[in-house]
Order: structure tokens, then C-alpha cells, then sequence
């Protein structure tokens, strides 16, 4: 009963030996592989069934222009959920921020640039705002941002009917209608000219991911988000500005959902109250499909563009498919969970590959 | 503008929950409000049909909140509250006037299949282990597309008026559906507060790992919460489909954000463990004299919005600065509470900044 | 009910104009694609009338896609996915009227014909081929003024409708206005409620609201939307109020309404004749038969009062303005050869 | 040959990069209290979670009077008549205390909870660890010890044959755990077999009378009778190689120093009255008290977490207002080392190397607040070799480590930040003894170096260890100063004078003192 076992010497040094860096799970178990694989296979079997899914011009440039706003609504969310806050207001942000752009083009004639900045400053004022009152009151950010979702629900409209007849703005800067229709067509270095698919305002998309790559991959201030909202009292005790990050993490919110809201109206061609009407749900999806938590703490902004994407790949591919509206959201949504639970079950069978291999 | 201050006074207490006491808050509220409505109108809102039709309408909101609260009480969202309620609405409808069947029957299998679909959504988080909030995302464009299916654009009313009478029938001006209402709240007050099933849902959301240890499978009671909001959001179709005047695609598309609202006004927290029927029950009614103050004083909706916005915004902030300073007053000249001041409050105001947001 | 008569109105209209003939000659490489705004009862006939069209005009095809779902942008992506599935000649009613002129230019652009049915951008400008729609503000004072003549002619009358910041609904909140004014007085518009369409419930709360805080004042209800109709129709019914309610479109639920009396009037509009119409035009546009002689030109399609003593027959009335219209495209507007 | 309650049988459990348990047994015989040692990481936590079906054994066997038994779920486990306190505290914040008790099987009728039968069998389990406690009220207003104690009380309540400790007497004061022990002590008598897991030493020789000792996830002692064993053969098996306690070399404190911290008068929102302290550089002084006398409160209030009504805060000399933990940390060099490490210590589902390096962001930030993640790495690898923090790898979640492990890297921010003054409040609990030693010698060090440190600690060993003096704290308010001896026996007997002289008799008992 008595074993002493003779202590095999070279176990203690076990933590930094390095022999076996036993690291966490490998590569190919990760999330947002998983989605791009979903949508090179999803997008692989509507090819084969419509070979029209690869028209350049009038499937891929659509969808690309649309993945490209709703990928930027999704970051918009992105950014409160990573410090556990809740948006609720992203749409009409989006709207609040369109408006400035459209009043800038209709009343102070503003170029195009300078209206889309009034539009995020405008976005960035309503979400510190928001902020503000989340990190002084403490009240939780669903009341305070649907609080906000309804004062601006109210006031975007109010200034519409006080500034226009149609309660839109038409005016249109130059460059606006080069932003809508153009591609990476346009611009050619000599000879080479990029692909008709790829929508111009996909720069701004491109410029927003890279922006918060950069602020959570690398930056002080993205990895104090991230500790806020994976536990606030020790980020607080560990000198993080807890509520100067609150602040800031809606004032990004807000810039990218008026950037969203901009994009929207570019898209449609006018600024009017109705723009980001059903963001809010997307929002959502496309965050947390791409592997944010809900309850903060982890981002994954490739995982945004990556779950808008798979949402919009299998849009369109039923939309071509011609399934009409009384089936469409039934294959939407069976599509969906069922692609997630295949996703689910390959992360389930290689965990416990590597726990076998352990 | 008179008007307009009086309907602000309606909602202001309205959201002065956050800081403590919120049934006792949300109850002075009703009665403030009830009153002030009163008056306003000089008498006539207090006089009979006038009540009957304020009572008429707070079933809905108050079952369908009860939906959430149950959903939110083990940390799961319900985002399909509206797509099963109108599903379920029309899945009755169209039995009663396609298939004729008797009302009865139908109401029957109406609710059944709202709750086998919030046991089936239940059971498949718990088997894939995907997101509720995916999941239940997924469930409701599929029940959104159902519904469609079901219905189609028309309104289908063909139905028996035994039904719609019931649905009608106020006693004593007190409508049959509102009773419905307050016996279902009693019904559930009673299984979390009493019973066993109901102290394990709790358990599970309050600390899911403490639950687990205790030998309560938390999966269970993930499964469970989603049937029993299940078969609420049943109860609330039957009342939908009994009081409306026939049922379309449009019915439950508004109910999502009001469902989360009336718990989360009534004091029950995002993050699971916690529910507060009567406080749901009480937000229901505020939200409600909104609605008659909008009737009584004619309200532009934008208006309307935004005042509703800016008031909670107002005091949310005005309720936090009132409180700091009565705590200061409290404290400030000294030595008056040696004898242990410690209460319910202490640690969790700690953190002020950031605690509340989670 | 209304399936077998588009086939005989659509064979019978022939037109002159210019050379040629505004007889279809080849549609088969037409494929018409009708896209309403998203699911509403106004649009079902479209659906109908497309197929009859397909069939009576040997098009290449013709669809009703009504997945647009009332959003400016996933109808914009509908239409470019139409686009690659071959379709190339459109009828669209556009989500948002003061955005669907880039749209119309969009697909005109790419050689498209395009039609707007239904409604009308919003502006003097349509960058469509032409425009066959409904005169909302005239449908909206037509009903405004029923009502008013079904009150008596004195009154308060209240206007429910549908989203407010929708250019359509500014033009029947004026329809409704103009008709309030031209009573000199006698009648006012005690309240407009906006924003009560999205679904039934909201609409019959704000209309039981309404009635129970003010029901005693209202003399009549001018419903420009349709969850509101219904609900308008049901809640004067039931609250015993002596309110008149006059709705638009001919749904099923508010026929039988109009039938049994709880609504005084129905303000019908035209669809299956925009649809049947649009089809044949636009093949006629598309197979480069006939130009527009005035590209952008918008058209009346005609909007009728229905009351209980002409619900049976207010069909052939329609039957009729559509036979005309055609007449009138033939004759005036197309210029083939 | 007494008889066998249960036993484990070459136990395996792996998680993904390690292999927690790898080959493990265990004896349990009837009317024993059986030691589980070992280092931190060592598997004690998880060998417990799988006897108790929390985690299912990737291979070997469990019996159960010589049956093989297979626990699907920790129900099974009750019903198999095994109890448990787990080391992380598992309570309802918002259900009551005797509802937390009975969480496992609440009394009912018909399945409707029944609250007025929960309370009495509540009450007795709470006395008989001589807590006195409402048992209506919810546990979220407990403090970490009274919760600990609840959650000791829950496991009493299921009555069982076999009872797993796991570290219950971490977070406990020496009056406490005594309790605890009686309670042990009385169980043993009634037959159960109590498995102990603890990393003080001399409880563990105190109440037990065989050990098992694991190190790395196998068992190099199994089921021995303690008598055969002194204290330093049992560390030697935990640690593997010989350990040896080096004096530490001696410090000296300038008494004329300006004091880098100094409180006087201090009145706080928390109830603190009249508080009045110094400390000078390399200077460790001790703040002792029974738990709940209000030492953690005092400091955040001082951290400005909570507001200071009265008196004067000075930093070198200066009078400071400190408005909150970020200001006290860059602007005045104060670091706090929190007792509650799972609620403000670690970012469970945060990677090892954020959490270490959290204090030190600023530091490393360069242009834009870029920060190079191999400057990161460096840092935390470095303290993670100091401590000999035992992880799989830098991008581990702080949440998979073992308790201790969690511990050290809780410290190992304030290491990283270099801070101009260190409050480190109950620096060692769960910490094993190795380790402890190092703590303790870093601790020293840093004062040696010129750090002036404040310990709070409820383990009076420790303090005499540590500390040039000794503060003694009850009742919000500081009661008396020892200055150290470090003579264990003397020191004792005049800090428990001080607290029982002045305390009030009200505060004592409520502290559970009788
Ligand atoms: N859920 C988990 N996932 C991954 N690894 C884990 C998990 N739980 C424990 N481990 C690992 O298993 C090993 C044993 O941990 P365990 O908690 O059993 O140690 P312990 O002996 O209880 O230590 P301590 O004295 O610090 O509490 C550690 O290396 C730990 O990192
Ligand atoms: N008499 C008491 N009754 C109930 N709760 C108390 C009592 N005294 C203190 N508390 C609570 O216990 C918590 C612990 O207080 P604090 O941390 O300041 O004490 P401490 O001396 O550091 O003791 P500990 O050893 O628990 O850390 C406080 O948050 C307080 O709410
Ligand atoms: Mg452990
Ligand atoms: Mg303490």
C-alpha cells in the first residue's frame, strides 16, 4: 500500500522545459476557419448549381457591396461587445450619422469628404455620449442604448421633416455616384486592372478592419478593452481607465455605425431616416457567428467580415436559386444552424483528437 | 406643451428603476401616471371602456415579456419571441378557418406547437452547443418563413366568434385576456418562487458551474427555460388571436424589443439568475400609459420617441447624481454609522463605474 | 375572381402609332421580372397577371419576386440577382421613392427596360421608361373626400397611415389635407397617426387608444394603410362608435367589410392592371418593338371608389380603365416600328 | 484492517496539452482523514473533480466498496454518498443561505420547495461550524469567508460517507479553520472518511492521519499512515528534490524615514474611524484581524474605490487624493494584490500573458500605443520563470491553471509593474509550500530593495515570518501594534489580547467568535 514512487527527474521542470509546448488547441480548430470553409463550400455548391453566382457584375459586386456595410455594422457591434456592453442603438446611429452627411451635401455644400467626416464626428459625438452616460450611471447599456435607440428614433425624423420635403436628402456631392457603381475595375496601375467584383466602398470596410485589427491585435488600448469587458472590478483594480474605455469603446461604435449608415445611403443613393431600419439583428449575427461573446472579453474582427459573409453567400445563392419569399427564410435559417452545427461537430471531433493525442 | 410634460411625467419614474427598489419604483409609477392620465383627461381615463381598453392591450406585453424573463433568467436570449407568437397565431387561424377546426382544438395545438418548438430550440443549443442567441436567431427566420407560409399577405379571420368574444369579454370592464394575463404571472410567480423546477432554473442561471457541482444539469434547465417560454409566447398568440381582429404575417412583429424591455425595466439581469414577475408585469403598465398618453394628448410618434429617449436618458443620469448626493449626506457627518454599515449594496458598489453594464 | 379577365382584355388592345404595331410580335426573349417592395396584399394581383401575361404574350418568362422585404438595398441586390438569372425587363415598385431613380438608372444602364409600377419616384425626375402608378395623393384625397361626404360633410376626421418619413405617405398626408381644406372649415383633421402599419396589433392598439380617449369626437377615419384599415374597420365595429371608415385596396378582409358595412368605402387602386399593362409594355420596350415617345412619362392608373351598392361590379369598371390605358399607350404614348 | 469507503484506481485525466492525471490512487477507508498534498498543478483539484463526477476519467477506475461505480454528473456523486467543497467558492448569489445549503436536495412537498424546513437543518450545519448567520440572507452580502464556510456548511448537509476538502481553510482565520477541524474531528469519530486538501502544513499534521502526495499528476506517496512522516519528508516528496528554507538574510528598517504611505485620522464611507498608519520604505508592516474586520476595505477605500470621509492620506510626505486604482497606480506607485483573486485578481478567460502584463501596457506602449507582443512576452515569461508559475504555454487562459498557479499570477502583474509601495493582501492563500517560500523571500527581497509593503494576511505565521510590526485591526478600526519578535507563541497571545480586549462584544459575535 506504501509506494513511494522515485520521483522521475526531469518532471518537475515540466512548465518550462519546452519539450512539448502543449500549446492550446491547433490551428485548424479555430472558428473563423471553420466560417471561411462554410462559405468556400457554400459558395462552391451555388456555383455548381447556378454558374451565374461567379457573374462578377451583377452577383459578386452586389454582395461584396453589401457584406461590405453590414461587416462594418457588425464591427460597430463588435466594439461594445468587447467590453460586455450592448448597442442597440446601431441603426439609428447609423441614420443620426447619415443625416449630418446629407445635410452637409444639401445645405452646406459640403465635398464629399468632408460630409462623410461630419458624419462619424456626428456618429462619434452620439456614441461617447451613450458611453458617457453608461460608465457614470452604471445602468446596464441595453436600457441606456435603447433608451438612445428611441430618442433617436424620434429626432432623426424631426430633423428630416424640418430640413426637407421628402424627408430625404437628394443632393449629391461629386464623386458620390463614382463611389456607388465603381469597382476595383476603375483603377488600373498600367495594364492591370483590379476585379469588377470588388465595390469601391469596400475600402472603407478594408480601412475599418484594418483599424480595429491594428486597436485589438496590437495596441494598449484594444487589449484594455478586451480586459474590461472580461471582468471589469479586476480591470478596474488593475489601474485600468475602466470608464474612459466604456466612453470610448460606444464613441467607435458610433463612428462605424454612422460610417455604416453613410455606406448604406451611398449605396441607395439618398440620406434619409430610414437608413440602418434593420441593422440592428445583423448587427448581431454577424459579430457574434464570427466569434465575439456575448458577455465580452473576446473580439474576432475577421470573424465579423467572415459571418456577415456567410450570411450574405447564403442569401444570394437562394435568392438565385429563385426560392421565392414563402420558402426563403425557412432554407435561410435551416441553412444556417445547420451549417453551424456541421462547423460544430468537426470542432468537437478534432478537440478530442488532440485530447487523444495529449 | 403642458401635454407634453404631463406624458414625459408618465415615463420619467418610469425608468428611475436602476437604482434600487424597482417594483416598489415601477409601482408608483403606475399609480403617478395612472393618476396624472387621469386628470388630465378629466376623468374619462378612468371611467370604464377607457380601462377596459387600457387593460385590453397589456396582455400581450406582459405575457411575452414573462416569455423573456424566463429565457433571460438562465442567461439565454429569446430572440424568436415574435416570429413563434405570430407563427403560433396564424398556425390557429388557419386551422380554425382552413381546416375547420374548433376553436378549442386549435388553441390547443397552437400552444402545443409553440412549446415544442421552444423544447426543440432548446434541445438543439444543448445538443450543438451553439449560441442561444445564433440559435434562436436561426429559429426565428425559419418561423418567420413558416408564418408566411402559413398565411401569406392576407388576413385570415374566418374563424369562430365564440373566440372572438371571449377575447372581447371584459366583466366588469376587466378584459377576460388581461385576467388570462395576471393568472399566467401568478402561475409562474408561483413555479420560481416555489417550486423546486423552478429554484433549479434559477440556480442554473445564477452561477452555471455552482449549479452543475450541485448536481443540477444545467442543461436541463436550459432546455426547460425555452420550453416554458415556449408555451408562454403560445398563451400570448391564443390572446393575440382571440382579441385581434384576424391574423396575418404582421402579427409578432413587434414584439422583440418590448418583450426584452418590460423584464429588464422590471429589474431582471441580462446575465441570468435573477426574475422579477410582478416587475415585469408593472413595466408592462408603464410602457402602456405611454401608449394611452400618446392617444390622449395626440402625439406626433417622433415626439413621442424622442421625449421617451430623452426622459429615461435624463433619469437615468438625474437618478445616479440624486443618489451619489444622498449617499454623501448619509455618510458626510461622520461617525453616525460606526455600527457596521455593511448591506446589500457593499460590494457590488465597489466598482461603480463599471458594474452595472454587464 | 379576377383570373380569367386579363387574358381577354390583354389579346383584344391593338394601336397604331408611328409605323408599326404595338402588337407583341416576339416576346420570347423577354423575361419579365415584377419586383413589389416587399409582401403586402396590394401586390398578390401582380402575381397573377405576370403569369397570365408569360402566357397570353409568349414571353420568355416572368416572375414576381417580392423578397425585397421593404429594404431599398436588398431590393437593389434583388434586382441585380434577377439581372443574372436573366431577366431583362423589370416592373418595380420601389421601396423607397426618393432612392429608386438610381436604381431605375442602374438597370437602364445596363440595357434594361424598366418600368415603376405602382409608385413614382419621388421628384419631377423618373429615369425609368415610364411610370404606371396609382396618383397616391389623388387615391388619398379621393378616400378623404368619401369620407367626408359619408360624415356629412362636417366633422372631425382622423387620417391613419404609414410610415412617416416615406415620401408616399407625405403625399397622402397632402391628398387628405387638401380634401380636409376644401370643406372650408367644416370638417377638421383632428389627428394624422403615422407609423401604425408595421403590424396589426400596434395598429389596433393606437385605433382603440384613439377611440377611447376621443371617440366621441370622431366622425370619420380615413385609413390610407392597410394594417389600420383592419383594424379601424374591427375596433369602430366593436366600440359601437358612430365614426365612418373609409380604407384603401380591395384585400379580401376589407371587402367583406365594405360588405357588411363597417367600412363605408374602399379607395381601389389598380395593380392587376399595372402588372398586366407593365408586362406587355415592357416587352414591347425590351424586344425594341416601340420606344417611349417621352421617356419617364408617369400614368394614372386609375384608383375607384367602392362602396357597398358597386362592390359586385366594380371589377368591370377596372376592366374598363385598364382597356383604356392601353388604348392609351397604343395610341399616345408608344411609338413602334 | 479498516474498511474501504472507496477507492481510485489508476486514475488518467487529460486536457487538451496536459495531462492532469496520469495514473492516480487513492484509498479511502471509513473513520480516516486522508491528506491530499502536492504542489500546485499537482491534480488534487481535478482527482477530487473526477471522484466527484465533475469531470469523467479518461482511464482507471473508481470503486466503491469494491464495486466499480461510473459517476455521470456530480448528482451521482451525492447519491453515492460523496460530499465535496470545491476550493473555488460555487454558491447562488441570489438565493439565501439555507437555500444554498440545501441546494442539493431542498426539502419539499410535491414539488414545491419548502423554505420553513430548509432553515432548521441550515441553522444546525451553520452552528455546528459555529457560524452565526441569518440563514435568510443572500449569500452575495457574505464575505469570501463567510461564504467559505457556507459552502462547508453545504456539504455537511448532504451527510455523507465520503467528504473531499478542498483547500477549505485557505481563505479561513485560525479561529475559523478550528471550528472546522472540531467538525472533522467529530465526522471522523461517525465513521466518514474526510479527504483533506490543504497546503498548511501543520493543520494537515494537526487533524490528519494518512497522505497521498501527487506531483505532476501522479501519486509518489499513496495512502501512507502520516505518523511515519515528519513535515520536511512530505515537502521533499511534493517537490521532488530536497527542500531546504534558507534564512533569509536580515533587513533593516530606517525608523526615521519619511513614510512612503502614511494614513492619519483616516474616516472612510465603509465605517472606518479614526485610522492611523505608517509605513516606510523597506519597511512590511502587518495588518492583522480577524476576517471581515474591514483590512481589504480599508485599503480600497484608500485606492479611492470608496470614499475616505476624514482625515489625511500622505504619499512621500505629500498629502495625496488618490480618485482611483489607475491613479494610485501611475501616478503614486501603489499596486493592491487583491484577496479575491477570481472576482478582481485574473481574467479567467484572458491569456496568461495579458494578465500579467496588464500593469505594464503603458510602459510598453510605443508609437500609437502599439505594443510588441515579443516586449509582452518577455516580460510575462520572465515572471512566470520567477514564480515558477506552472502553465502550458503564454496564450493559456488564466481560467485552466490550478489555484496556486492562479494566485501567482495575480502577483505577477504587481511584479511587472514595479510599483513604489505594494499591498498584498492575503498573498499566499492556495499558494503551495514551495512556492510559499519563494512568495515569502520575494516579499522580502522587494522590502529589502527599499519597497515598502503592507501584508494583510489572516495567516499569523506568515505575518510572524514577514512583518516588522504588526498592526491589529477590528471593528474598522485599529486596536493595537505589535512589534515582531518572531516568537509564534508570544506574538499570538498578544494579538488575540488586543482583538478580544477591545473588540466589541456585538462585532465578536457576529464574527462568529464565541
Ligand atoms: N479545465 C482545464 N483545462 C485545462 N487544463 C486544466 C483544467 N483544469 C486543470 N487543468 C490543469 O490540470 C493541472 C492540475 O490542476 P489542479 O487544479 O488539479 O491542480 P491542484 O493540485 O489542485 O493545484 P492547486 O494547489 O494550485 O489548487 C494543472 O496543470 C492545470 O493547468
Ligand atoms: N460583521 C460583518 N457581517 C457581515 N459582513 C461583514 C461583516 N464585516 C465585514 N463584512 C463584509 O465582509 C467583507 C470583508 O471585509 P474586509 O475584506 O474589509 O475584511 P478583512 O479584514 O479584509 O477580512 P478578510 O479576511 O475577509 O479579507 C466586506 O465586504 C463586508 O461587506
Ligand atoms: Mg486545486
Ligand atoms: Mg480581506
Amino acid at each position: 500500500m506504501k509506494t513511494a514512487v522515485k520521483p522521475p527527474g526531469s518532471d518537475t521542470a515540466r512548465p518550462t522545459d519546452g519539450a512539448r509546448p502543449a500549446h492550446r488547441l491547433p490551428f485548424w480548430v479555430n472558428q473563423q476557419l471553420g466560417l471561411l470553409v462554410l462559405i468556400v463550400v457554400l459558395a462552391a455548391v451555388f456555383g455548381t448549381l447556378r454558374p451565374a453566382f461567379f457573374n462578377e457584375r451583377l452577383v459578386l459586386f452586389p454582395l461584396l457591396r453589401d457584406v461590405s456595410t453590414l461587416t462594418v455594422v457588425a464591427l460597430a457591434q463588435m466594439v461594445v461587445l468587447s467590453i460586455g456592453h450592448m448597442n442597440l442603438a446601431v441603426g439609428r446611429m447609423a441614420a443620426f450619422g447619415a443625416f449630418f452627411a446629407g445635410f452637409g451635401y444639401d445645405r452646406l455644400g459640403l465635398p464629399l469628404v468632408l460630409g462623410l467626416v461630419l458624419c462619424l464626428v456626428a456618429g462619434a459625438a452620439v456614441g461617447a455620449l451613450t458611453g458617457w452616460i453608461i460608465a457614470r450611471t452604471g445602468v446596464n447599456s441595453f436600457v441606456v442604448t435603447l433608451a438612445m435607440d428611441f430618442a433617436l428614433l424620434g429626432l432623426v425624423p424631426l430633423l428630416y421633416s424640418a430640413c426637407t420635403e421628402n424627408a430625404a436628402f437628394t443632393t449629391r456631392p461629386a464623386g458620390l455616384a463614382e463611389l456607388r457603381s465603381s469597382s476595383l475595375a476603375d483603377i488600373c496601375l498600367g495594364p492591370v486592372c483590379g476585379s469588377p467584383a470588388v465595390p469601391q466602398v469596400a475600402q472603407f470596410t478594408v480601412l475599418a478592419l484594418a483599424g480595429l485589427a491594428f486597436l485589438y491585435y496590437r495596441t494598449r488600448t484594444g487589449r484594455e478593452l478586451l480586459l474590461t469587458g472580461a471582468n471589469p472590478a479586476a480591470a478596474e483594480l488593475s489601474g485600468i481607465p475602466t470608464g474612459r474605455r466604456v466612453v470610448l469603446a460606444h464613441a467607435l461604435s458610433g463612428t462605424l455605425a454612422a460610417l455604416a449608415g453613410f455606406m448604406a445611403a451611398v449605396g441607395t443613393g439618398t440620406f434619409r431616416a430610414s437608413i440602418g431600419d434593420d441593422f440592428m439583428l445583423p448587427s448581431f449575427l454577424g459579430a457574434v457567428l464570427g466569434g465575439t461573446l456575448l458577455t465580452g472579453g473576446a473580439v474576432s474582427v475577421v470573424g465579423a467580415l467572415l459571418g456577415t459573409t456567410l450570411v450574405g453567400v447564403i442569401r444570394k445563392g437562394l435568392d438565385l436559386l429563385g426560392v421565392g419569399l414563402e420558402s426563403l427564410n425557412i432554407y435561410l435559417g435551416c441553412v444556417l444552424l445547420l451549417a453551424l452545427s456541421a462547423d460544430r461537430v468537426r470542432t468537437v471531433v478534432s478537440y478530442r483528437k488532440v485530447v487523444r493525442s495529449t | 406643451m403642458t401635454t407634453l410634460r404631463n406624458q414625459g411625467a408618465a415615463a420619467l419614474p418610469a425608468l428611475r428603476r436602476f437604482s434600487r427598489s424597482t417594483t416598489m419604483t415601477l409601482l408608483c409609477v403606475v399609480v403617478a401616471g395612472y393618476v396624472g392620465l387621469g386628470i388630465a383627461s378629466s376623468g374619462s381615463f378612468l371611467e370604464g371602456p377607457s380601462v377596459r381598453t387600457f387593460l385590453q392591450y397589456l396582455a400581450t406585453p406582459v405575457l411575452i415579456g414573462l416569455a423573456q424573463m424566463v429565457a433571460l433568467c438562465v442567461g439565454q436570449l429569446n430572440l424568436a419571441v415574435g416570429a413563434l407568437g405570430g407563427f403560433s397565431a396564424c398556425l390557429m387561424g388557419v386551422l380554425m378557418a382552413d381546416h375547420g377546426v374548433p376553436a378549442g382544438p386549435a388553441i390547443v395545438i397552437g400552444v402545443a406547437a409553440a412549446t415544442l418548438i421552444g423544447l426543440l430550440t432548446g434541445i438543439f443549443i444543448v445538443a450543438t452547443q451553439i449560441n442561444g442567441f445564433i440559435v434562436t436567431l436561426g429559429t426565428m427566420t425559419i418561423l418567420l418563413g413558416a408564418q408566411y407560409r402559413l398565411s401569406g399577405t392576407r388576413t385570415i379571420d374566418g374563424y369562430s366568434d365564440t373566440l372572438r368574444d371571449l377575447g372581447r369579454s371584459a366583466p366588469l370592464n376587466i378584459p377576460l385576456v388581461f385576467l388570462t394575463a395576471l393568472a399566467t404571472a401568478a402561475l409562474l410567480a408561483a413555479f420560481m418562487y416555489r417550486t423546486v423546477a423552478g429554484r433549479r432554473l434559477l440556480a442554473a442561471g445564477g452561477n452555471p458551474v455552482a449549479a452543475r457541482l450541485s448536481g443540477i444539469s444545467t442543461d436541463r434547465q436550459i432546455v426547460l427555460a425555452h420550453t416554458v417560454s415556449g408555451l408562454l409566447v403560445g398563451i400570448a398568440a391564443a390572446v393575440a388571436t382571440a382579441s385581434l381582429p384576424g391574423v396575418n404575417r404582421s402579427v409578432g412583429g413587434d414584439w422583440l424589443l418590448p418583450s426584452f424591455a418590460a423584464p429588464i425595466i422590471g429589474g431582471v439581469a441580462l446575465t441570468g439568475g435573477s426574475v422579477a414577475v410582478l416587475g415585469t408585469v408593472l413595466a408592462a403598465f408603464v410602457m402602456r400609459l405611454i401608449d394611452s398618453a400618446r392617444a390622449q394628448f395626440s402625439l406626433d410618434p417622433s415626439w413621442v420617441n424622442f421625449l421617451i429617449g430623452v426622459v429615461v436618458l435624463g433619469t437615468v443620469v438625474g437618478g445616479r447624481i440624486h443618489q451619489t448626493r444622498i449617499e454623501r449626506k448619509i455618510t458626510a457627518p461622520g461617525g453616525t454609522s460606526s455600527a457596521q454599515p455593511r448591506g446589500a449594496a457593499r460590494p457590488a458598489a465597489a466598482l461603480p463605474s463599471t458594474k452595472g453594464a454587464r | 375572381k379576377s383570373s380569367d379577365e386579363p387574358g381577354a382584355t390583354s389579346a383584344a388592345p391593338s394601336g397604331k402609332a408611328g409605323g408599326g404595331t404595338a402588337e407583341l410580335a416576339d416576346g420570347s426573349k423577354v423575361k419579365v421580372a415584377l419586383v413589389p417592395g416587399g409582401a403586402h396584399p396590394y401586390f398578390q394581383p401582380w402575381k397573377q397577371a405576370g403569369d397570365q401575361a408569360k402566357q397570353t404574350l409568349r414571353l420568355g418568362d416572368a416572375t414576381f419576386d417580392e423578397t425585397a422585404e421593404w429594404d431599398q438595398q436588398k431590393q437593389n441586390n434583388l434586382l441585380s440577382t434577377l439581372a443574372a438569372r436573366g431577366y431583362n425587363a423589370f416592373g418595380i415598385f420601389g421601396v423607397s421613392p426618393t432612392d429608386i431613380n438610381t436604381t431605375f438608372a442602374d438597370l437602364k444602364a445596363q440595357g434594361f427596360a424598366v418600368a415603376s409600377l405602382g409608385s413614382c419616384p419621388a421628384g419631377d425626375i423618373d429615369k425609368a421608361d415610364f411610370c404606371l402608378s396609382t396618383d397616391v395623393e389623388l387615391a388619398a384625397y379621393k378616400a378623404a373626400k368619401t369620407a367626408i361626404d359619408a360624415m356629412g360633410g362636417k366633422g372631425a376626421l382622423v387620417h391613419l397611415t404609414g410610415n412617416n418619413v416615406d415620401a408616399n405617405t407625405q403625399l397622402r398626408k397632402k391628398g387628405v389635407e387638401k380634401a380636409v381644406k376644401e370643406t372650408g372649415g367644416q370638417v377638421t383633421l383632428l389627428q394624422t397617426i403615422t407609423d401604425i402599419d408595421k403590424d396589426l396589433q400596434t395598429a389596433q392598439k393606437a385605433v382603440s387608444d384613439l377611440l377611447a380617449a376621443k371617440g366621441d369626437q370622431i366622425a370619420g377615419i380615413v385609413s390610407t394603410a392597410y394594417n389600420p384599415a383592419v383594424a379601424a374597420a374591427e375596433a369602430v365595429h366593436q366600440s359601437g362608435s358612430k365614426a365612418k371608415v373609409v380604407a384603401i385596396d380591395d384585400d379580401a378582409k376589407i371587402l367583406s367589410s365594405v360588405k357588411d358595412g363597417s367600412v363605408v368605402a374602399t379607395v381601389v387602386q389598380n395593380p392587376v392592371g399595372q402588372a398586366e399593362i407593365g408586362s406587355w409594355v415592357l416587352a414591347l420596350l425590351q424586344s425594341k418593338q416601340c420606344t417611349m415617345k417621352q421617356p419617364g412619362k408617369a400614368v394614372d392608373s386609375g384608383s375607384f371608389v367602392v362602396t357597398k351598392d358597386n362592390v359586385a361590379t366594380y371589377n368591370d369598371t377596372r376592366k374598363e380603365t385598364t382597356a383604356q390605358l392601353k388604348k392609351q399607350f397604343a395610341g399616345e404614348l408608344l411609338s413602334c416600328g | 484492517m479498516s474498511d474501504v469507503l472507496l477507492e481510485c484506481d489508476s486514475i488518467v485525466k487529460v486536457f487538451p496539452g496536459v495531462r492532469a492525471l496520469d495514473g492516480v490512487g487513492l484509498t479511502m477507508t471509513a473513520g480516516s482523514v486522508h491528506a491530499l498534498l502536492g504542489e500546485n498543478g499537482a491534480g488534487k483539484s481535478t482527482l477530487i473533480k473526477v471522484i466527484t463526477g465533475v469531470h469523467t476519467p479518461d482511464d482507471g477506475r473508481l470503486l466503491r466498496r469494491g464495486e466499480e461505480i461510473h459517476l455521470r454528473s456530480p448528482l451521482d456523486a451525492t447519491r453515492a454518498g460523496i460530499g465535496v467543497v470545491h476550493q473555488e467558492r460555487n454558491l447562488i448569489p441570489g438565493f439565501s443561505v439555507a437555500e444554498n445549503i440545501t441546494l442539493q436536495n431542498p426539502p419539499s412537498r410535491r414539488g414545491l420547495v419548502d423554505r420553513d424546513a430548509m432553515t432548521a437543518p441550515a441553522e444546525r450545519c451553520l452552528a455546528e461550524l459555529g457560524l452565526d448567520l441569518d440563514p435568510h440572507r443572500p449569500v452575495r452580502e457574505l464575505s469570501v469567508a463567510q461564504q467559505q464556510l457556507v459552502e462547508i456548511a453545504k456539504a455537511l448537509y448532504t451527510e455523507s460517507q465520503v467528504l473531499l476538502l478542498d483547500e477549505p481553510t485557505a481563505s479561513l482565520s485560525p479561529q475559523e479553520a478550528e471550528h472546522l477541524f472540531d467538525v472533522v474531528r467529530r465526522l471522523k469519530e461517525r465513521g466518514t472518511c474526510v479527504v483533506f486538501v490543504s497546503h498548511k502544513l501543520e493543520e494537515v499534521f494537526a487533524i490528519c492521519d494518512t497522505v497521498t502526495v501527487l506531483r505532476d499528476g501522479r501519486s509518489v506517496l499513496e495512502s501512507a499512515p502520516l505518523s511515519d512522516y515528519v513535515q520536511d519528508d512530505v515537502v521533499t516528496l511534493m517537490v521532488g528534490r530536497q527542500h531546504s528554507v534558507t534564512d533569509m538574510t536580515p533587513r533593516t528598517v530606517d525608523p526615521t524615514a519619511r513614510p512612503a504611505l502614511s494614513l492619519s485620522g483616516l474616516n472612510t464611507a465603509a465605517g472606518h474611524r479614526d485610522v492611523s498608519l505608517d509605513i516606510r520604505p523597506g519597511e512590511i508592516v502587518g495588518l492583522y484581524g480577524l476576517v471581515g474586520a474591514g483590512r481589504s476595505e480599508l485599503v480600497k477605500a484608500v485606492l479611492g474605490l470608496d470614499r475616505v470621509t476624514g482625515g489625511e492620506i500622505r504619499v512621500d510626505g505629500e498629502p495625496a487624493r488618490i480618485r482611483s486604482p489607475r491613479e494610485a497606480l501611475h501616478t503614486y506607485g501603489i499596486g493592491y494584490l487583491t484577496e479575491n483573486r477570481k472576482e478582481e485578481g485574473v481574467f479567467l478567460e484572458q491569456p496568461i500573458v495579458r494578465n500579467i502584463t496588464v500593469t505594464v501596457w503603458k510602459k510598453l506602449a510605443r508609437f500609437l500605443g502599439d505594443i510588441s507582443s515579443r516586449a509582452e512576452k518577455d516580460v510575462a515569461q520572465d515572471l512566470v520563470d520567477r514564480l515558477g508559475i506552472r502553465v502550458s504555454g503564454l496564450a493559456q487562459n488564466a481560467g485552466e491553471l490550478s489555484g496556486g498557479n492562479q494566485q501567482k499570477v495575480s502577483l505577477a502583474k504587481w511584479l511587472a509593474a514595479e510599483t513604489r509601495l505594494l499591498v498584498v493582501d492575503e498573498p499566499t492563500v492556495g499558494v503551495d509550500v514551495r512556492t510559499k517560500h519563494a512568495f515569502h523571500e520575494l516579499i522580502w527581497e522587494l522590502a529589502r530593495g527599499g519597497l515598502p509593503i503592507l501584508l494583510i494576511s489572516s495567516d499569523l505565521t506568515e505575518m510572524i515570518t514577514l512583518a516588522d510590526r504588526v498592526l491589529v485591526m477590528a471593528d474598522h478600526r485599529i486596536r493595537g501594534e505589535v512589534p515582531n519578535d518572531h516568537d509564534y507563541d508570544n506574538m499570538s497571545g498578544q494579538i488575540i489580547r488586543i482583538i478580544h480586549d477591545r473588540a466589541h462584544p456585538a462585532a465578536a459575535a457576529s464574527n462568529g467568535t464565541p
